[in-house]
């Protein structure tokens, strides 16, 4: 190895403090700062600037150290698994490159953020935020890179809303819930790793792994790529950084940019190479799943680096291209990434060491573009590339500045980015040489045509802010501290692009000591010749095709068409994903309510026919029953007419018969005389007569007597019957009422704000036709006799469950 | 002596519960020391209790002196001691904040009877986890649900009232079912000690098994009213949204899970553990657990009212709980035992830190808490370690239990569960987030009542709680060293 | 209520029914009874006669502090003689093997604390139905109630 | 047949099964606060029922030592004492139930769930 004499080997652990106190000494000026700062503003920002001095200076202590090993320091019950913080050379490369763009961002900041008005919140949150940045880079176990990681969104949060107006406070909403939603998706990974794998330790795990079978691993794998790159900005997990970006400061993107991306790199980092990548090279099962994800994530980088030059192509605030920029260069070290994973075992030190530069280099020029923006904003006070213009009369050193920093980022020969960029460039070609394949051609091309598009934009941007007409914008003077950070890092560029060995061989390439790279192939890198003819003609090359991409494209003035606004990963993907998901959700609540619901109302609905149908049974066997009772009624008075009419007709026999028998008695008396036994007898016989005929009288009174009587009681039985009829059918009725006056009562209440309470019946009105009204608030049922009816049901299933359980148990 | 602590714990708070009526006008103001010096005495019992039980193991206190069949027995084993001691750290704490906030939530004349009630729920709370014995957790369980009814309708607006009503009516029903099914139990085994009635249960599984599963589904039934699980918390929302903040703080900290912790206990310590090889009884649980944290959480999400947001919260935590019993391994059972202690912290904190915000700005309503964290910043700080917390962002309690409990899910092959934890974590964030945003950053609305100072008295507790949680958060070690003994049922 | 005949039928009555109360409570370990039952009808035995004269006669027999008083009296008179057991070396609520005295079976005085513990729970029982029917009879539930 | 004759024997606790059903469909059923308040209580005294028979043994004597009596002659005592505390917790949960009505019934002047539904309903509407 070139630099194992210069650092300590990776076996030897040395235990100090040093690296806690790296990550705590910025969270605890952040609360002094939290706390004194509210009342004087204006020292803030210069207390401010030591702290991040201080850091800086504590993160360059670690390196001695770092010479004898790797530093270490654990506390062993905390958080129930152990706090562990470990240093290697990589994460000190990450931290030095974070901690200096914060110092740099701090000491601008001090005297930029007059011109948003001094939030106060900014410093104290800026430190806590470096502090966990820190902290991301310097654990040694997934949990405390969880706990920096999350502790990082919410700070950061807090910058991403600085200025605190609708749009900020828009974005940062988006911005936390993706950081949430990331942390949570990167749980998931940790818990599944710490299940396969039994422990936390950032450290070759793939053999502890190999249980696990290949989907496993690629779901795991998957988490923490989601999980890592929203923080990165991984193409369609971008869409978050554009609108930060847009509604932050430029000190505030510069840290994001410049360092913060820098944090879920480095997680990608860690997993894909470190974590999921077997501790010897020996083929087998894991290797290749290496080499597949590896693969992919190649492909990915592609898809951002692409994506991202083009849609900053076609940008108009400063701020946004640059975002999309950023998403850009993501891209060049994901890809560098893939690439290594994908070369695994033989160039994997090419992509990976062009990977770790290109972050560093990022860190360097793009810290330094958004401080030029800054500088544009607090000097013409806006940021929209058409209403900028001649800046590069105005001032002179700013256009200086960016022209550096636009030929870094571009890769022109010379400067920093031309050195990592050649180095992934060569890791693509490498991998050509070893697989072949058209894809891996095509992807070669796809490179060399985002290196294109990147110095197209910036041509862009150029032209559009620094040449043509003057701005209208008034021009005031700055500070010459803010230029002093621009200075420090245009040195950096200028040194990493024209000594790139120092860089390469004693920092990138050492810290392939925490890897299982091959050793030739870091050799190999150690020996590139950065400015040999090949490497040289590439970068020609994408110089000759950008103004080929460039000219047509001012020409026909297509930068200033604006994308549609449909036409985002955003509006085309996350947001229906995001909606879909509240709707599910919030879907099933009220899916389930309004079954409870509707089982309610269709409960009552169906009693209320039923009691309509009771009600006209009951009122056709009332109608039935008078119509019979009429009939009877009649039948009962003919009977009397017609008993009358024989009452009459026996009392008129009667009377003749009596005078008759008058006749006959004078007619006897006359014959008694004569024949009084005869008489005598006779008037026995007609006193006979009368008897019968008075029997015969009684019976027929009787008879139409028990007649009138039945007919009577028919017909208190029928006006009884009719009674119950009409009382049960007035219950009925009433019962009907009710459920329909519930039904209104409900039904009239308006649906919409306001209080949860008693209203889930409100819906009732929405249930036919529409789909249902989308208020939750009226999700909760609250009628008390609803609840016991819930119970008993729940009681009922459970009881059933168990019973169709219990079957089994009796044969237990 | 020692032996005799629990004991003497479960009366001394009787005790001090009986005289509070008597205290009359002149010794009122002695009331509050009285009752605070019991409850850190309960309190110091309770730690010396986790020593005892560490350095000589679980005991048992037979009362009367009768021996278990025949008498009363309390076992104070080391799950026993931990809920002791989360009740009454808990209750210590919240008393303290009570002393202050409850005399402008009800008259003054009442407030002995508040703590007769408050002291009466602590003591039944710790009866029931101590008891060994079903028909004693019978008559603690209808004492603290008397009691509990008792904290909330002892502020008499309607709400109140109504909502205790709901209360009562259902909890009764839920005794009811417990009781039914302890008469089941001591039909078929005669017994009523857990032990005897374990020791008889596997014998009696072939002679009467309907009678079994009757009584199992009694108990599931009757404590998940209890303890609010989804189907069953309907009257949770109300009972605790419109209670005194201190009682909603107990009730939603403490007296929901002291029912899980007794279902724990009848699940395994006295049914067969065959029994549930054939009867899908945990699968139940499960079920309902995963309904209740997404529907305690979809529900939370469209609140207006905060404590209403924080009840349905509760519903959500309660089905960690739940999920932890139901998925039956060693790790699970301990993340859903030590969600019990980590959930009372940050809950009650939370209720508290809702009722010091009512307390001082008379604001309910969630849209009007914007701005609130500039004027009341260590309120809000608290309120935002306790939704941090709920989120399970590491560093605070919140995230020791869903580990736990992911670990556990994943032990048993089961992610499908670890993915909804972190769905609701995600849930959690939507709802709990915003309000600290707006709390903090949110433009200010000019506040519509008179702001009153927070007093230190009532401050004090919520940031002690929000200590904790952060304290816990770092070094769970000896609870969970703790309930790693426990679980050994 | 005015019925001269009800009050006349109740001015007899009511020392019988508190007569039988306190017999019923004294007797719960040699009988069926006990603290709960002979409370109980002590209890209603002061509803009656409050009924049937009127509730400020009846809350001037025994007013409403006394009642409370009592009413928490018997808690802690229960608990004290828990407390005894501890006292005496043995465990809550001892009674046999605390060696407390136990006279012949069948005697008031055999059941050691028994008896003192049916008292204060029949002064409890007792004093809490008394509170409780004031309390719901003037409307004012303080819902404070408990066992 | 065998279920009937089954039934026939425990009477007692099929009894207290359909008293509890009655109990527990009276406090679903009605809206009426105090009719749900004696539904619970129907519940409760079906389950003391039903705890009492478990201890009953026919012909059995109180269970008060007496001399010369043996012990399988007596009732089993101990579900009559547990049931005893059974019914003063009962009794605290109605009159603390009642105690809630009365003040329901004066800020709502209704004792009817429904009523007292609509009435909030319509004031925060």
């Amino acid at each position: 190895m070139a630099a194992s004499e210069l650092w300590g080997e990776a076996t030897n652990i040395v235990l100090s403090w040093r690296p806690v106190a790296v990550v705590l000494f910025p969270m605890t000026a952040a609360l002094v700062l939290a706390v004194l700062g509210v009342k004087k503003k204006r020292h803030i920002g210069f207390w401010a600037a030591v702290a991040g001095c201080i850091t800086f200076l504590l993160v360059l202590s670690l390196l001695p150290l770092l010479r004898e090993g790797v530093v270490e320091h654990r506390f062993a019950d905390m958080m129930g698994l152990g706090l562990m913080f470990r240093v290697d050379l990589l994460g000190f490369i990450f931290a030095f490159l974070m901690s200096l763009a914060w110092m740099l961002v701090l000491v601008y900041a001090s005297h930029y953020l007059q011109v948003e008005g001094f939030p106060v919140f900014y410093f104290p949150f800026a430190l806590l935020t470096l502090g966990s940045c820190l902290g991301v880079v310097l654990t040694g176990d997934l949990v405390s890179l969880f706990l920096f990681f999350e502790l990082m969104t919410f700070s950061s949060f807090v910058l991403v809303i600085t200025r605190r107006d609708r749009p900020a406070m828009a974005a940062g909403k988006l911005y936390l819930y993706m950081g949430v939603a990331g942390g949570l998706i990167l749980l998931f990974g940790i818990f599944a790793i710490f299940n396969a794998a039994g422990t936390v330790e950032i450290a070759p795990l793939m053999q502890e792994l190999a249980g696990v079978e290949k989907t496993g691993l690629g779901i795991v794998f998957g988490c923490f790529f989601i999980g890592f790159g929203i923080k990165a900005g991984v193409v369609p997990l971008h869409f978050w950084m554009p609108k930060a970006y847009g509604a932050g400061p430029a000190v505030v993107n510069a840290l994001s940019s410049g360092a913060m991306i820098k944090a879920g790199v480095y997680g990608i980092l860690r997993v894909l190479l470190l974590i999921l990548t077997p501790a010897s090279l020996e083929w087998s099962e894991l290797y290749s799943f290496a080499l597949s994800s590896g693969y992919w994530v190649m492909w990915i980088g592609l898809l951002t680096m692409v994506a991202g030059a083009l849609l900053a192509l076609f940008q108009g605030h400063i701020m946004r291209l640059l975002a999309f920029s950023s998403i850009s260069q993501v891209g060049y070290m994901i890809t560098g990434l893939g690439a290594a994973a994908y070369l695994l075992g033989a160039e994997e030190a090419m992509g990976y060491s062009g990977a770790v530069l290109h972050a560093f280099n990022h860190t360097l020029y793009k810290t330094a573009f958004f401080l030029i923006a800054g500088i544009i904003f607090y000097r013409a006070g806006t940021l929209e590339l058409g209403k900028l213009g001649g800046l590069a009369k105005k001032m002179p050193l700013l256009t200086a500045f960016f022209v550096l920093a636009a030929l870094g980022i571009a890769g022109v020969p010379g400067l920093n980015g031309y050195i990592s960029k050649t180095l992934v460039h060569d890791a693509l070609l490498e991998a050509y040489k070893l697989y072949g394949g058209w894809d891996i051609y095509l992807a070669e091309k796809i490179f060399v045509a985002g290196s294109a598009l990147t110095l197209c934009y910036y041509l862009k941007f150029f032209q559009k802010a620094f040449l043509g007409e003057e701005t209208r914008a008034r021009i005031r003077s700055a500070p010459w501290l803010l230029y002093a950070p621009l200075f420090v890092l245009g040195l950096f560029m200028l040194v990493v692009g024209l000594q790139p060995g120092f860089f390469v061989e004693d920092f990138v390439l050492a810290s392939t000591y925490a890897f299982t790279f091959e050793p030739y192939g870091i050799e190999h890198v150690a020996r590139l010749d950065f400015f040999s003819y090949q490497p040289l003609a590439a970068a020609l090359t994408v110089i000759i095709t950008a103004v080929a991409i460039y000219v047509p494209l001012y020409r026909w003035k297509l930068f200033d068409r604006e994308l549609p606004a449909w036409f985002s990963v955003e509006s085309m993907l996350m947001l229906p994903a995001a909606r879909l998901f509240y709707q599910i959700l919030c879907r099933m609540g009220v899916t389930l309510d309004h079954s409870v619901n509707r089982l309610y109302f269709g409960v009552g609905g169906k009693f209320l026919k039923f009691c309509r149908y009771v009600g006209s049974f009951d009122s056709n066997l009332d109608s039935f029953f008078e119509q019979s009772s009429r009939k009877v009624y009649r039948l009962m008075e003919r009977s009397r007419e017609l008993d009358d009419a024989l009452n009459e007709a026996y009392e008129k026999t009667g009377s003749t018969a009596r005078d008759f028998a008058d006749r006959s008695s004078r007619l006897d008396g006359a014959l008694n005389r004569a024949y009084e036994s005869t008489g005598r007898a006779a008037r026995g016989l007609a006193d006979r007569t009368a008897h019968f005929d008075k029997a015969l009288d009684k019976t027929y009174a009787a008879t139409g007597r028990a007649a009138r009587n039945l007919a009577e009681k028919t017909t208190r039985f029928d006006r009884a019957l009719d009674k119950t009829y009409e009382s049960s059918s007035k219950t009925a009725q009433k019962l009907a009422g009710k459920t329909l006056r519930l039904e209104r009562v409900e039904v009239k209440e308006p649906a919409p704000t306001a209080a949860p309470d008693g209203r889930e019946k409100a819906e009732a009105g929405d249930r036919k036709g529409r789909r249902p009204a989308f208020n939750p608030l009226e999700w909760n049922i609250k009628n008390i006799n609803f609840d016991q009816l819930l119970m008993v049901l729940m009681l009922g299933i459970v009881i059933f469950i168990l019973f169709y359980y219990g079957r089994a148990l009796v044969d237990l | 002596m020692s032996l005799h602590l629990p004991v003497i714990s479960i009366a001394l708070l009787l005790l001090a519960s009986f005289v509070m009526p008597l205290l009359r006008r002149g010794a009122r103001a002695a009331a509050l020391p009285f009752t605070l010096s019991v409850l850190g005495a309960v309190f110091t019992v309770s730690l010396y209790l986790i020593y005892l039980v560490e350095s000589r193991g679980a005991f048992s206190y037979h009362v009367g002196g009768w021996p278990p069949p025949w008498g009363v027995e309390l076992y104070i084993d080391h799950l026993a001691v931990y809920m002791m001691m989360v009740l009454s750290s808990i209750c210590l704490v919240v008393m303290v904040y009570g002393a202050r906030d409850l005399y402008h939530e009800i008259r003054a004349e009442v407030m002995s009877w508040y703590y007769t009630l408050y002291l009466l729920l602590l003591a039944s709370m710790i009866g029931i986890a101590l008891t060994n014995d079903l028909f004693t957790l019978f008559v603690f369980l209808e004492i603290s649900t008397i009691s509990a009814c008792g904290i909330i309708s002892i502020k008499k607006d309607r709400e109140c009232i109504e909502a205790s009503f709901k209360y009562l009516i259902l909890s009764v029903l839920g005794s009811g079912c417990v009781l039914l099914g302890v008469a089941m139990i001591y039909m078929i085994t005669g017994y009523l000690n857990y032990d005897f009635v374990a020791q008889e249960l596997p014998q009696a599984i072939a002679e009467y098994p309907y009678n079994i599963l009757m009584a199992l589904s009694l108990f599931i039934v009757g404590f998940s009213v209890k303890s609010a699980l989804f189907p069953l918390h309907i009257w949770l929302p109300d009972a605790h949204s419109s209670a005194p903040s201190p009682s909603s703080a107990v009730l939603s900290g403490l007296v929901i899970k002291i029912y899980a912790a007794a279902i724990l206990r009848l699940l395994f310590r006295v049914f067969p553990a065959e029994l549930f090889e054939v009867v899908p009884v945990l699968d139940i649980l499960l079920f309902l657990s995963v309904l209740a944290v997404m529907a305690g959480s979809i529900f939370a999400m469209v609140q207006e009212d905060i404590k209403r947001m924080l009840a349905y919260s509760s519903i959500a935590q309660i089905g960690f709980v739940f999920m932890g019993i139901g998925l039956f391994g060693n790790r699970a059972l301990l993340g859903g035992l030590v969600h019990i202690f980590n959930h009372a912290l940050m809950k009650s904190m939370l209720f508290l830190a809702a009722g010091l915000i009512i307390y001082a700005a008379g604001i309910r309503n969630i849209r009007d808490l914007r701005g609130i964290g500039v004027r009341m910043p260590l309120t809000m700080g608290a309120f935002a370690i306790g939704a941090f917390s709920m989120v399970g962002i590491p560093g605070t309690n919140g995230f020791i239990s869903k580990w736990h409990l992911a670990l556990g899910a994943l032990d048993l092959g089961r992610p499908f569960f670890v993915a909804i934890i972190l769905l609701s974590s995600l849930l959690n964030g939507i709802y709990y987030l915003p309000i600290v945003i707006n709390a903090f950053f949110g433009v200010k609305i000019e506040p519509r009542s008179e702001h009153r100072d927070v007093p230190g008295m009532m401050l004090v507790p919520v940031l002690i709680l929000a200590a904790g949680v952060i304290f816990f958060g770092f070094y769970p070690g000896p609870i969970l060293a703790l309930l790693e003994q426990a679980i050994v049922l | 209520m005015k019925d001269i005949v009800i009050r006349t039928v109740c001015r007899v009555i009511v020392p019988f029914v508190q007569v039988y109360g306190l017999y019923v409570i004294f007797h719960g370990h040699l009988s069926p009874g006990g603290g709960f039952a002979g409370g109980a009808i002590l209890g209603s035995s002061m509803v009656l006669f409050a009924l049937s004269f009127h509730l400020e006669a009846g809350a001037q027999k025994l007013g409403h502090e006394t009642s409370s008083y009592l009413e928490s009296g018997g808690g802690i008179w229960y608990i004290l003689i828990g407390l005894l057991g501890l006292a005496l070396g043995s465990n809550f609520l001892t009674n046999r093997a605390a060696g407390l005295g136990f006279g012949l079976p069948g005697q008031l005085f055999s059941g050691g604390m028994i008896f003192l513990l049916s008292l204060g729970i029949g002064v409890k029982v007792a004093s809490t139905m008394f509170t409780l029917f004031y309390n719901l009879s003037e409307e004012e539930g303080s819902g404070g109630d408990h066992q | 047949m065998e279920i009937i004759s089954r039934l026939l024997e425990n009477y007692y606790y099929f009894v207290s099964m359909v008293l509890f059903i009655i109990g527990i469909h009276t406090m679903l059923t009605h809206s009426n606060l105090i009719k749900k308040v004696i539904g619970m209580n129907i519940m409760d005294t079906s389950i003391f029922l039903f705890f009492v028979s478990i201890g009953y043994r026919r012909g059995g004597m109180a269970p008060i030592i007496q001399p010369g009596v043996e012990a399988e002659m007596y009732v089993n005592p101990l579900p009559s004492a547990l049931i005893l505390t059974g019914i003063v917790v009962a009794v605290s949960v109605t009159a603390y139930a009642l105690s809630l009505i009365v003040e329901l019934y004066k800020q709502y002047g209704t004792c009817c769930a429904n009523e007292i539904a609509q009435i909030r309903a319509r004031e925060e509407s």
